[in-house]
């Protein structure tokens, strides 16, 4: 029987939580902080006062950034429309049916008006409204809603709001991998507790922390990954306890080729001079600013990173005769460090030695077929697999690789298309505007390596789909 | 073997999934001294299935040859015996997603159905999570509960037999989510709300015609839940081809002809060139239902 | 003011008329002959009852293969189906529930009963029907009604319904050219009355056939065809009056270089050798004939051809005395028809060399690139064209090409998305089973032709669409 | 010009279409002495349009540089002033194709909005067709015979300033095809019936709510249409794109080191490939409307 416990003290937000704030449809990841300013949808405001409320507590801004929690069931639905009108045939778009200028408007505000109110007022000095149709009168009022309304609700984080939040807010970081595709990553890969899964991506943190919140504590992940260090951001905004990290291991790619040939030795305590170098440089910085580096080194020209290098300068000390001391201590804190990092690769490199991984996850800006092909060899035989790709071309070119070596099963190459639907009486219709594209997947199973055969006596292996036309051979 | 957890060799009583080719596969119950008949011959049990390690080629009596997988839910839902109509895996994961199941998750189910949906639940609240499932026809709720014994799961779920709509999930407070797959779901929402813990947590519907949508929606709001959401997801499946396209004839080229050099050969009437591209199959699922999610809030008591 | 004359002789079905079979959403295009049994659903039988009857009439099977006109609002829905049960908690699937046997329905059959009035007798005999829902009950009874009644409904053709028909029945023959997709083209390619129109496509002649019932008779349309000769079994099954067809012209794509290069000399009466080597083959053959030849030439393995060479060998003669004449005979008609398919490609050439042709439609199996640049010369400026293929590949392929070339604007690469509805009182959805795929489009319009201009530079030409994505570059 | 008819040079009273750049057009009324203003500098008419070929290119005051396209219904319908919302050319064509429109095709149409699907409509049944069109609401229908009028097929169309529901179409048994906009279609069923020809025809609906169309097919189905069909047709849009994906660096591979020949530089840290592809535009249209199709049997009178 699971735990069934409903205590409240399991739902009360706390200093250095992370949390989602969220406005309408739009959220963001941030820690609690006292006296930290935040700024969301254009708006900034502290969120001490958050601190001992309930998650999901919808909160008011009041004026000075202060939040207020809201007293539950305000009428928020409860706007007074007056009557709607059938059609629109006398309605004429002059622009002048708004009484109120925006200076009135400004007034109501600083008169301290909250935006319902202010709605209200729109809704009373508008010469039009009463005959715009239920339909026109609605999205009037969403409109206004979403301009005058002060409210952000406080959520707990978990992998369904933050895949809405990064796909909404920054799909570039997370290679435009929409959650509906992550959802079914999850799935194909049957991932779940007590398994020993590989995870390879460049989204932010985001698909490695949703696979570890499916593991629950239990099992183990090795983030396999390119570049200087690991990139964890999306990974903390899930606010795992802490064990979670104990599950949670890492090898850098740039050692593969070796692991994969039986010749990196992490006994030794001279590792390889890149291993070395890029533990270093990323030694000294913060999590952050790893994930901005090596973000930043695939994708230059990204523009909405934060860079932030004033960490780095600020340990260089200003007087001469303290120099000494601390250029040992650090030379004795780099020597731990480095301990520590060979550690942590020899545990990792032990685990993927056996060859016997359950699940592999593949989401990255790289292209995909040498991740897949290299980290494939390290799963057991009958595990499932799943690469996500922006675009279909690379996975084709997976699944043909695939086909030509063997070892695999129910190749699978699939998109997803997903419909929102506006549920209201007599105006029930898909959402107008929606998603262009959600992303690529293959999946597939491994099965027993094959004793080495020529790929072209391979195609009778798997008994051919019904084909389906003339012009066309399958794989 | 487990639905819930990886074993590496075939066992005795495991249930195995045999895999004959392109989407065509067969779960066998594995027992010691039975037989499996396929296409390509027989499959001994003891000594062609049992301490081999899953994934494994097997090969039969007349000379051809399996694989032998290890079970998954996703598997199961290919391959399970259909006693309704069920849930399929893209369905599936955006409910697991969206319901925000993890392992500990306590969840309510009706109906159970052939159980697609509910080895699924398993596999993602597995160690420490429960489901409770209610089916309203006896005999496919006693036949669910024995797939669940057999596939190891069966100390995670409690199966009932009652009507949802009428009786509820016998449960009260303790629900992270509920699953609704009935005719009327609208008429399961009390009862859905009473399950779920105080605290709050997330419900989902699936239903195949709109106007059970809307009557759900209305419902849920009714009910005072929140962030009411309905969505659909469909899989779009991409069979990959190299195919052949004929190059046009269109005469000798007067102009190539200045050219001084006539050793380069006028292209042949068949040339073609060949590209690697994906096509859709023909006919696809076009509908499967509406999802419909939505949140109940803390409840004030 | 348009033709309103609403006179019934227009609408009478007479023998030798072009006409489509219909039953449920299965279509047949047949020509009205007498005394000639038609195979349709598995069912034999003869039109000569639908000579002088309306255009739209149902008609029932009777037996003997004749068809007899039905009664107007026979009662179709009046199935009784006593209530139904609100769920299916209660039914076991025992494969015992239907009481009658094969062979009492077919009993029932031999006893005269009509479709309509056995599946009754299905019903009242199904032990678990008044317990299936409502949902399950309709299911049911379509399902029996597609088996047992014989009805067919006789349409006048159109290219609505011919390319449904060919979608449906024999997408390969289409190159999978689904109707909606041929609705973007006419319209994309802004067929009307009073153009002219240069069509080339492997689409058993529909395409063709589409462009000229949109131009009413009125412009000219050139079909581009490859192979021996052009192939236009799918223009026959539209029926066209006469005087269609006057405006219709061919010209053999082997002679396209030559017409570009300016050699090709129409007035000598000494054309090509392989012009008249492929005229000659053609000319022995019925159009049929002409047809299947040329779609097997590409798709050698397409099954569902009916091959028949018969009409060739009845040409040789069987007496030793006949055969002088006839070869003289043959000769001179060789002569006759050498000089009337010489006019024919003067007429086209010189129809072409204007290069002020006003659309182009492209839909074959050929790679499309080629195709699209050698025919785009003889555009018009300002005029639209479209390519369909069914592969993306290819059309990105003549995207970036025509980018590279420039006088081109407005291109778009689409494709389309189709969804029919059940509509039903409370049970209202998507219907469940749809098409996968309906080819892909790129259309454009051509502009005045560059001066010569390096293709680097042409970048800046168009203003660049926004930037979607760090990695990428447009075109 | 004509939006019925191709025309080579630009004339004086022409409706052209400034081509500014991608998904960038205006049009322009052409008028001798005029002058229009672009963001690549002015367009004198006289001199830079009238007499030119349509598809020209015109170099503005600024250096920059245009092409002035023919109209056509298809540009028409992404440039013209919105009065209302507007069918796209998607719908359009579908329409056109299921309601068997072809030159001499009798039609008509309510409501008549901005006149998007009209000039198409025009288009297809020209030159010896006709449409009669309805708009209840008086502006418009004025300003939509102004611009046929401009557009030189009012010789084509009728126009009518009324209410569809109350009073039909103006017309009896003459249509071959009826098409209805309007928010409550089914109010005009038996309108649309009447309109049409003895022997028949095809009727359309376009709404963009599931209850409006479960109320029209009810309102076919009464009135004895057959062959009722509802569909939705959804356009894709694939921007062609080069991108380049970076090749992961795995560090030295000690088997390639056997190798005697080491002159091979290993693959580079920041090695990519370029692949050329499409991609969606993040956010598309994903509902216009639902489009009912069905067919008017022959009245028996």
């Amino acid at each position: 029987m699971g735990d069934t416990v409903d205590d409240d003290s399991l739902y009360t937000i706390k200093e250095g939580d992370y949390v989602v704030l969220k406005r309408g449809d739009v959220f963001k990841a941030v820690q609690i902080q006292t006296k930290k300013k935040v700024v969301f949808e254009k708006q900034w405001f502290f969120l001490d006062n958050a601190v001992g409320q309930l998650y999901s507590t919808t909160f008011e801004l009041a004026s000075g950034g202060i939040l207020q929690p809201r007293k539950p069931k305000d009428p928020e639905c409860s706007t007074d429309t007056k009557g709607a009108g059938t059609d629109n045939r006398n309605i004429q778009d002059d622009g002048k049916s708004q009484k109120l200028t925006r200076d009135d408007i400004e007034t109501l505000k600083e008169q301290g008006l909250k935006g319902q109110e202010i709605i209200q007022q729109l809704i009373d000095n508008s010469s039009t409204f009463k005959d715009k149709t239920e339909y026109a009168q609605d999205k009037y009022i969403k409109k206004k809603k979403k301009k005058y309304e002060n409210i952000v609700t406080i959520l707990k984080p978990s992998c369904r709001i933050l895949a809405m939040m990064y796909h909404g807010r920054e799909p570039g970081k997370i290679c435009h991998l929409r959650y509906d595709t992550l959802a079914q990553m999850l799935t194909l890969a049957n991932i779940h507790a007590n398994s020993k899964v590989l995870v390879f991506e460049t989204c932010a943190g985001l698909v490695l922390g949703s696979v570890m919140e499916r593991m629950g504590g239990f099992g183990s992940v090795i983030q396999m990954y390119p570049g200087g260090g690991p990139v964890r951001a999306g990974v903390e905004s899930f606010g795992f306890p802490a064990h979670f990290h104990d599950m949670l291991h890492e090898f850098p790619i740039c050692h593969l080729n070796a692991l994969i040939a039986g010749t990196l030795d992490t006994t030794a305590k001279d590792l390889s001079a890149d291993l070395k170098e890029s533990d270093m440089a990323a030694e000294v910085k913060t999590e952050a600013e790893v994930k901005t580096e090596a973000e930043q080194k695939g994708s230059p020209e990204e523009q909405s990173m934060e860079t932030n290098s004033g960490a780095h300068e600020s340990l260089v000390p200003k007087k001469e005769d303290e120099e000494e001391k601390r250029r040992e201590a650090k030379a004795q804190e780099k020597k731990v460090k480095q301990e520590e990092k060979r550690k942590k690769l020899a545990a990792a490199a032990s685990l993927l030695e056996g060859r016997d991984a359950d699940g592999l996850v593949i989401a990255s800006r790289f292209n995909p077929c040498p991740v897949l092909m290299a980290l494939l060899k390290f799963l057991s035989p009958s595990r499932p697999f799943v690469v996500y790709s922006q675009y279909k071309e690379c996975l084709i070119e997976c699944y043909t690789k695939l086909k030509e070596q063997g070892g695999t099963v129910n190749l699978k190459l699939t998109d997803y298309w997903l419909r929102h639907y506006q549920v209201l009486p007599n105006r029930t219709h898909p959402v107008l505007l929606m998603s262009g594209g959600g992303g690529y997947l293959l999946s597939g199973t491994t099965v027993a390596a094959e004793r080495s055969k020529p790929a072209a006596s391979r195609r009778d292996e798997e008994p051919a789909a019904k084909r389906q036309k003339v012009t066309e051979t399958e794989g | 073997m487990s639905f819930v957890e990886y074993s590496d060799c075939i066992q005795d009583g495991d249930v195995a999934i045999v895999y004959l080719g392109h989407e065509s596969m067969t779960p066998v119950k594995v027992k010691r001294g039975a037989q499996t008949q396929t296409r390509y011959g027989v499959i001994r049990h003891s000594t062609d299935l049992i301490g081999q390690r899953y994934g494994s080629k097997v090969t039969c009596s007349k000379g051809g040859w399996v694989y032998v997988l290890h079970p998954t839910p996703e598997l199961w839902t290919v391959n399970l015996p259909h006693r309704t109509q069920i849930l399929y895996t893209t369905d599936i994961a955006t409910i697991t997603m969206m319901l925000e199941l993890k392992p500990g998750s306590v969840v309510c189910e009706s109906g159970t159905g052939s159980g697609s949906l509910s080895h699924a639940i398993l596999r993602t609240i597995a160690p420490t999570g429960h489901l409770h499932t209610v089916e309203f026809h006896q005999q496919r709720s006693e036949k669910v509960l024995e797939e669940f014994k057999e596939h190891r799961v069966d100390h995670l779920v409690t199966v009932r037999n009652q009507d949802a709509c009428k009786d509820g999930f016998g449960v009260t407070g303790v629900a992270d989510a509920v699953f609704l797959d009935i005719p009327s779901p609208w008429e399961a929402v009390r009862h859905a709300k009473a399950a779920m813990k105080k605290s709050g947590g997330r419900v989902c519907s699936f239903s195949p015609c709109i106007e059970q949508v809307q009557k759900t929606c209305e419902a849920f709001s009714d009910q005072g839940f929140e962030d009411i959401t309905s969505i659909e997801v469909l899989l779009r499946v991409h069979d990959v081809r190299t195919v052949y396209l004929p190059l046009p004839d269109f005469g000798p080229d007067p102009s190539a002809q200045i050219q001084p050099d006539s050793t380069i050969t006028p292209p042949q009437n068949h040339a073609s060139i060949a590209v690697k591209t994906t096509i859709p199959p023909r006919d696809v699922q076009g509908h499967t239902g509406y999802l419909t999610f939505a949140t109940k809030p803390r409840t004030q008591l």
